[in-house]
């Protein structure tokens, strides 16, 4: 479809213009160097070049903290809580946090269709936005590319004076209605080089995982790791989740609510007793590793791994998903050619 | 009541203070949006902060304070006996708190150095959190208590149902609550081995978590202070910063 | 009258912490009356030597919940002293700011659910629930604005997160401080209001005694000093605060686990009723209203008043606060991180004016940045020997009543002093033998 | 891009929404385990296999797995058996007849009963493994006729912990069941078999060519079992097996349940031991 220019000093024009038309939700500063998706209320807020958000934007469709059912005590009846359909644009998106919501589209798509996240996450348009790779991310491992517009109705792509705007679908079209946009004659720039890579593709990185179960990664990995969960709460693609019961302080009304779990937690694999099927630390590692790169990916053939490097970067302990994986890689590699 | 399991006697609640800063009774008069509420649902027959009285027997005791005399250990043994329930209230009482800090330098030294040649005219022991002495039942952690927790379990038992404590680091909350990490803002932290259950209210506002809610079981400390090693402590100060809350619980573990 | 005596209440209630008191009479003669504070020592400024200065006001805020932040403010400006940090205006209104949240919250609860019991005859607050049900309603609303005040700028109102050397480490949002002005002109102006009537209607059970004494407290010529200023002395005039020892004399008395002070009479007091009676001229006009309506008048030597100057002192809080936050809002609010970057490290002293009195911190820094030495003076502690004049003095004066009613005047003017005794004292018990 | 092709579930049972249901009898079987017997909203059938679970609910204290216990041909009504652990365990023994519980499901893969049919059933159950077994037990007793033999192993800590007595009587009388039982600790008053559960299995007359077998008990109880079964020479391929994990949806979605690759919830809780004998963590 078209492709437009999108000069540095119309942005917030162009962010006012969305503005007008439907809720925005953008990337905005947050503490003293974080980015993080919120509702714009000005449009000299929103950042457009940022390196990530804290969370992606699967908050919107699978929040943090849910309630799922109130419940009145006295008369002992239950009621859904009805989700609030979207119909707002996501703008500012990159190309790995919108290949992760797909990931979240299957996981929440299939088997058994869930309607919290389907009803929040149909009405969503995406309008996405180039990003220069920096120290943490490595998504061109997993085969998505900073320019990737899949599953965009618009897409901005930085250029040294403005942006280059991909209009993609008829939504996106509707919304640059009646916004005045010069044609793009151009070419993109080339976009920006990886530091981070893991060496092998899925098709072979499946193949490697299945064999390092008991790799010595894992519990070298476990002396550092704290086992603070970090790592699953910031990951766009970690949907795992804990349900708990509230009741209010009258005793006579209560919701049932659902928050985002990990698989990094102790009490995570807990069964009644107290037995813990994850006890070692190690154990869980690997869990949350195969879930990215093994088991998922064998039924689908993509890595549920989309390389935003969050896991990484918020690490308190400082352990590189890439690290583990190279690891693996290297040695898989070294006992491959090994003469026998 | 055949269909629902809640209880329908008002407990008995009593309320006492050892050694401590009473923040934590305090933050329970500091329910002035729930204080009507809570009234409604317990009879509170002994407390000795907000009214004058005493009871003998009562279904509810929350204890605040560290046991830091051989008077405490008495009374604390006679509250046991005289409670069904015993509530341990704030981080005094659970792990000992900040007083327990002194149990890390010879206690003379502490004595002295406020006393001076006065030392003796008081007795005292090593702080000790309730659980060292007698059975409690459940813990309020926090520093003051977290008065989230603090409702969670009221309620919890005037339905007559079990309190479940969080076993989480305090980091999830954190992440759930889309906080800039404070490591980002080159400040520590100890939320990674701190219990979670105050919606990691410090954090959010900016400070780094001091660890005032205990640690979380199985910590894993080596890796907590290599992390604060890397963020620029000495091993001597991170284990300052640990121990801060959790002397007692830190005795005896490996530096 | 040749009467004896033996009062010993244990565990005195109603107050923060524990003491007793003890009164022995012999033959009409007063052997014994004092405050014994049962409080079990906790031994903090040893706790403190060897921490970084990160932990200096996080440690001492948990020497009392009840003036946490009063204890948090004053550490922070004996460390900064010490460090030669300097804080920005906006900082140094924010604290003030906050400590007129944490003197009307200590206040209102004092006077409410502490004091006003026995001016109804009741044991508790709690019977109040049903009898005046408006009055307990107003006084939840009044302690929730001024814990609000706590909640919005420092993170919590008991134990204080955001204040940290140097400044703060969360700014309240205009949004935030709009919200709370509102609050303070729409409810807790009327409820004052509310509250002064209450009080003049119970003003007649306080009873009537005098003793003069030396009164020492903050005093600013600027305003209201709460947060800094000069200390005076009704007897011997100002100093400054780094002078505070000669304005204190600490010393160790057997019965008390606190340390005792005493200046240039036996004994002194601090508080309201010190602020009362250094500062009346720097009160707003509420306030003094009020204090005519509650006939409290400057010069007053009758301990008991010292809760009708709480009174007096919360409505002056209730307006400056809105006042300071209109001066935060038309300076622009500007995000500012904390200064931690020490450009000394030597000695320093923090003495703020707190709900019970005047607090003063001292610390010493090594060159790491941590804690050599410290000394924490607190209100309640210098108000002891006080205490203990002033029963010497009231026992005599009302040795014709019955126990009963000795008990309770004793109580009572220990409780109006609302000591703190967990920062170092202990509740009351009076026993008596005839 | 707006989701088209995934709509979201035009279904009204919403997938969290419990059903409220209607306890109508409370049996307390040991000190420790109670059966409640369940009748589903306008008496609707809960139309399960034997080794499929509901979640349970009480709303303001929580919710739990629970197998279902009675056979799908006992109609109208179903029961679970259930033991007292933890929270919600404990107040689910406080109910009455008449009292409401919130019930979703029934989910997971019960025992395939296709590959049971014509074979003899061999059911190992240790503990309260007995309460799902004893679906599929009272189901072959039904069908007696789609059935070969019926070979039921259960192992209990001690007899005064054995569940469904009189049902054990009866089998134990029935001459179409081979019935044995063992207990780890018997009392005085025990004449039975004293030993693990693992004891019972060398001596049983299997046809090992024509054997089903499902395997229920505590997680320790597994290996077990196994390598006695395996050393008996039943072949891998005749053996299932329920496994337990916590779960906080029951549909597939929350994650506690997985085991590598497997949701026990979706895959489970019954599987085919070829299936699961390379699943780490698994047993
Ligand atoms: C497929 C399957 C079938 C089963 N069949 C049976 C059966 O037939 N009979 C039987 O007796 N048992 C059965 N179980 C086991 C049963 O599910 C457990 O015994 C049950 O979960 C115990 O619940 P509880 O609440 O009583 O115990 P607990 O596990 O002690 O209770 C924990 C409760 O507290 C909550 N909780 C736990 N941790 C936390 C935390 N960190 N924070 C807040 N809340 C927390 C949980 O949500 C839960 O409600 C089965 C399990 C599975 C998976
Ligand atoms: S595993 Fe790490 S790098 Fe991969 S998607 Fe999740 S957070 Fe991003
Ligand atoms: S973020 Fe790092 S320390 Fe925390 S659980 Fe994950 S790997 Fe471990
Ligand atoms: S600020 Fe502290 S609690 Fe929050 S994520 Fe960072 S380390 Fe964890």
């Amino acid at each position: 479809m078209a492709q437009f220019f999108l000069a540095t000093d119309r942005v917030a024009d162009f962010v006012a213009h969305l503005m007008a038309q439907k809720p925005v939700f953008a990337p905005h500063p947050k503490g003293r160097r974080s980015y993080a998706f919120a509702l714009t209320e000005q449009a000299a807020d929103v950042v457009l070049d940022y390196p990530r958000t804290l969370h992606s934007v699967k908050k919107y469709f699978l929040p943090p903290r849910e309630e799922l059912l109130t419940f009145d005590l006295t008369a002992n009846s239950g009621a859904v809580t009805e989700p609030e359909p979207t119909d707002a644009v996501f703008l500012g998106v990159h190309s790995y946090d919108l290949a992760a919501v797909h990931r979240l589209d299957f996981s929440f798509g299939h088997g058994n269709p869930e309607r919290n996240y389907l009803t929040r996450r149909q009405g969503a348009l995406f309008i996405g936005v180039s990003f220069a790779p920096d120290r943490f991310h490595f998504s061109g491992s997993v085969g998505i590319d900073p320019y990737d517009m899949t599953g965009c109705d618009a897409f901005l792509t930085k250029l040294d004076d403005g942006w280059v705007l991909d209009v993609l679908t008829a939504e996106g079209e509707a919304l640059m209605d009646g916004f005045d946009l010069e044609p793009f004659t151009g070419t993109k720039p080339p976009r920006g080089h990886f530091t981070q890579h893991i060496y092998v593709p899925q098709a072979k990185l499946g193949d490697i995982m299945k064999r390092s179960h008991d790799h010595e990664v894992w519990a070298e990995t476990a002396d550092d790791c704290v086992g603070c969960g970090t790592c699953n709460l910031v990951c766009p693609t970690c949907y795992c989740f804990d349900v708990q019961e509230h009741v209010d302080v009258t005793v006579t009304q209560g919701s049932r609510e659902r928050s985002w779990d990990g698989c990094m937690l102790r009490g995570f694999s807990e069964v009644a007793g107290g037995e813990v099927f994850r006890e070692e630390r190690a154990a869980r590692q690997r869990h949350r590793v195969m879930r990215k790169f093994l088991y998922i990916s064998a039924e689908t053939g993509h890595p549920w791994c989309v390389g935003c490097g969050r896991c990484t970067q918020a690490c308190t302990a400082g352990i590189s998903i890439v690290d583990i994986v190279n690891r693996l890689v290297g040695d898989a590699e070294r006992t491959a050619v090994a003469p026998v | 009541m055949a269909d629902k399991p809640l209880r329908t006697d008002k407990p008995r609640v009593a309320i006492f203070d050892f050694t401590g800063c009473e923040g934590c009774e305090l933050n329970q008069l500091n329910f002035e949006d729930q204080l009507l509420d809570i009234l409604a649902h317990v009879d509170i027959v002994e407390w000795r902060e907000a009214m004058d009285g005493h009871a003998d027997e009562y279904d509810i005791a929350f204890v605040e304070g560290c046991l830091s005399t051989p008077d405490c250990i008495k009374r604390i043994h006679d509250i046991r006996r005289r409670t069904k329930v015993l509530v341990a209230l704030g981080a005094c009482a659970v792990t000992g708190g900040v007083n327990a800090v002194k149990n890390t330098r010879p206690i003379e030294d502490v004595r002295e150095e406020v006393y001076g040649d006065d030392k003796y005219l008081f007795p005292t022991l090593p702080a000790l959190p309730v659980s060292s002495v007698v059975k409690v039942d459940y813990n309020v952690r926090g520093c003051p208590m977290t008065q989230i927790e603090f409702l969670r379990l009221f309620t919890a038992l005037v339905m007559g149902k079990d309190f479940v404590e969080p076993d989480q680091s305090v980091c999830v909350e954190c992440k759930l609550r889309e906080n800039e990490c404070v490591f980002e803002k080159g400040m520590i932290c100890l939320g990674p081995v701190t219990r979670a259950g105050c919606n990691a209210h410090c954090t959010t506002v900016g400070q780094y978590c001091t660890g005032c809610r205990g640690l979380v079981s199985e910590p894993n400390i080596k890796g907590m202070e290599e992390i604060l090693v890397q963020h620029g402590l000495s091993v001597d100060e991170a284990w300052k910063r640990l121990e801060l809350y959790n002397a007692n619980q830190l005795e005896g573990v490996q530096r | 009258m040749s009467r004896n005596l033996d009062i010993n209440v244990e565990h005195l209630t109603r107050v923060e912490g524990h003491g007793n008191i003890v009164v022995n009479m012999r033959e009409g003669v007063l052997e014994k009356a004092q405050l014994e504070i049962v409080e079990a020592p906790r031994y903090f400024e040893a706790m403190l030597k060897g921490r970084s200065f990160h932990e200096a006001a996080i440690i001492t805020s948990r020497i009392c919940g009840i003036c946490s932040l009063g204890h948090q403010i004053t550490s922070l400006k004996a460390t900064e002293q010490a460090l030669g940090l300097e804080v920005s205006e906006q900082t140094v209104l924010l604290r003030k700011l906050l400590i007129h949240g944490a003197t009307l919250q200590s206040n209102i609860l004092h006077a409410y659910f502490l004091a006003a019991p026995d001016f109804l005859g009741e044991g508790s607050v709690f019977p109040l629930v049903g009898t005046h049900p408006e009055v307990v309603v107003r006084a939840l609303r009044m302690k929730r604005l001024a814990n609000d005040i706590g909640d919005v700028v420092s993170g919590r109102a008991v134990h204080p997160i955001t204040p940290v050397p140097g400044g703060f480490t969360r700014i309240p949002t205009r949004k935030e401080l709009l919200e709370l002005k509102r609050r303070l002109v729409e409810d807790m102006v009327p409820d004052f209001a509310a509250t002064v009537d209450t009080m003049e209607a119970l003003a007649g059970a306080i009873p009537d005694f005098t003793r003069e004494t030396e009164f020492i407290s903050l005093r600013s010529e600027d305003e209201y000093g709460l947060y800094d200023g000069q200390i005076c002395s009704t007897d011997t005039g100002c100093v400054p605060d780094t002078e505070y020892m000669a304005m204190t004399n600490e010393h160790v008395v057997g019965h008390s686990t606190s340390k005792h002070c005493k200046v240039s009479r036996s004994s002194y007091m601090v508080g309201a009723l010190a602020r009362w009676n250094n500062s009346h001229d720097k009160l707003c006009d509420v306030a003094l209203d009020a204090a005519k309506r509650l006939g409290l008048a400057p010069d007053c030597h009758n301990p008991y008043m010292n809760t009708i100057a709480q009174v007096v002192e919360a409505g002056h809080c209730a307006l400056d606060a809105v006042a300071i936050i209109d001066k935060l809002l038309d300076d622009g609010l500007k995000d500012e991180q904390p200064n931690q970057e020490p450009t000394r490290f030597g000695t320093g002293v923090g003495a703020t004016e707190v709900p019970r009195g005047i607090l003063y911190h001292e610390y010493t820094y090594d060159r790491q940045g941590r804690v050599a030495a410290a000394n924490c003076i607190i209100p309640t502690g210098q108000n002891l020997a006080n205490i203990d004049d002033d029963m010497k003095k009231l026992v005599p004066e009302i040795v014709g009543e019955t126990k009963e009613e000795i008990t309770l005047k004793l109580e009572m003017l220990v409780r109006a002093y609302d000591p703190c005794i967990s920062c170092s004292v202990h509740l009351l018990d009076v026993d008596f033998i005839e | 891009m707006k989701l088209h092709e995934l709509q979201p579930p035009s279904d009204p049972r919403d997938l969290y929404l419990p059903e409220m249901a209607t306890v109508t009898q409370v049996k307390k079987l040991t000190a420790l385990e109670t059966l409640y017997t369940v009748e589903m909203p306008d008496g609707r059938e809960l139309g399960h296999q034997p080794g499929q679970f509901v979640e349970a609910s009480v709303f303001g204290v929580g919710e739990a797995p629970f197998s279902i216990s009675s056979s799908p041909t006992q109609k109208g009504e179903f029961e679970m058996g259930i033991r007292k652990v933890g929270m919600l365990t404990e107040v689910l023994e406080g109910l009455k007849p008449g009292a409401k519980l919130g019930i979703r499901g029934p989910f997971g893969h019960g025992i395939p009963l296709e590959r049971f049919q014509d074979r003899d059933v061999l059911i190992v159950a240790g503990g309260i493994g007995l309460v799902p077994m004893r679906s599929m037990i009272n189901y072959v007793l039904d069908n007696r006729d789609r059935f070969g033999k019926l070979i039921i192993c259960y192992g209990s800590r001690s007899d005064d912990e054995l569940l469904f007595t009189d049902e054990l009587a009866k089998w134990e009388a029935d001459p179409r069941v081979d019935f044995r039982v063992t207990v780890d600790q018997g009392s005085d008053a025990w004449q039975g078999n004293v030993g693990v559960i693992t004891t019972l299995i060398p001596g049983l007359d299997l046809d090992l060519d024509n054997t089903a077998c499902c395997v229920c008990g505590p997680p320790v109880m597994y290996r077990f079992a196994l390598l006695a079964l395996k050393s008996r020479g039943l072949p891998e391929d005749a053996i299932w097996m329920s496994l337990e994990r916590r779960m906080k949806c029951g549909v597939g979605k929350c994650g506690h349940c997985q085991i590598n690759d497997s949701y026990v919830c979706q895959d489970g809780p019954v599987y085919h031991y070829p299936d699961i004998k390379n699943l780490r963590e698994a047993l």
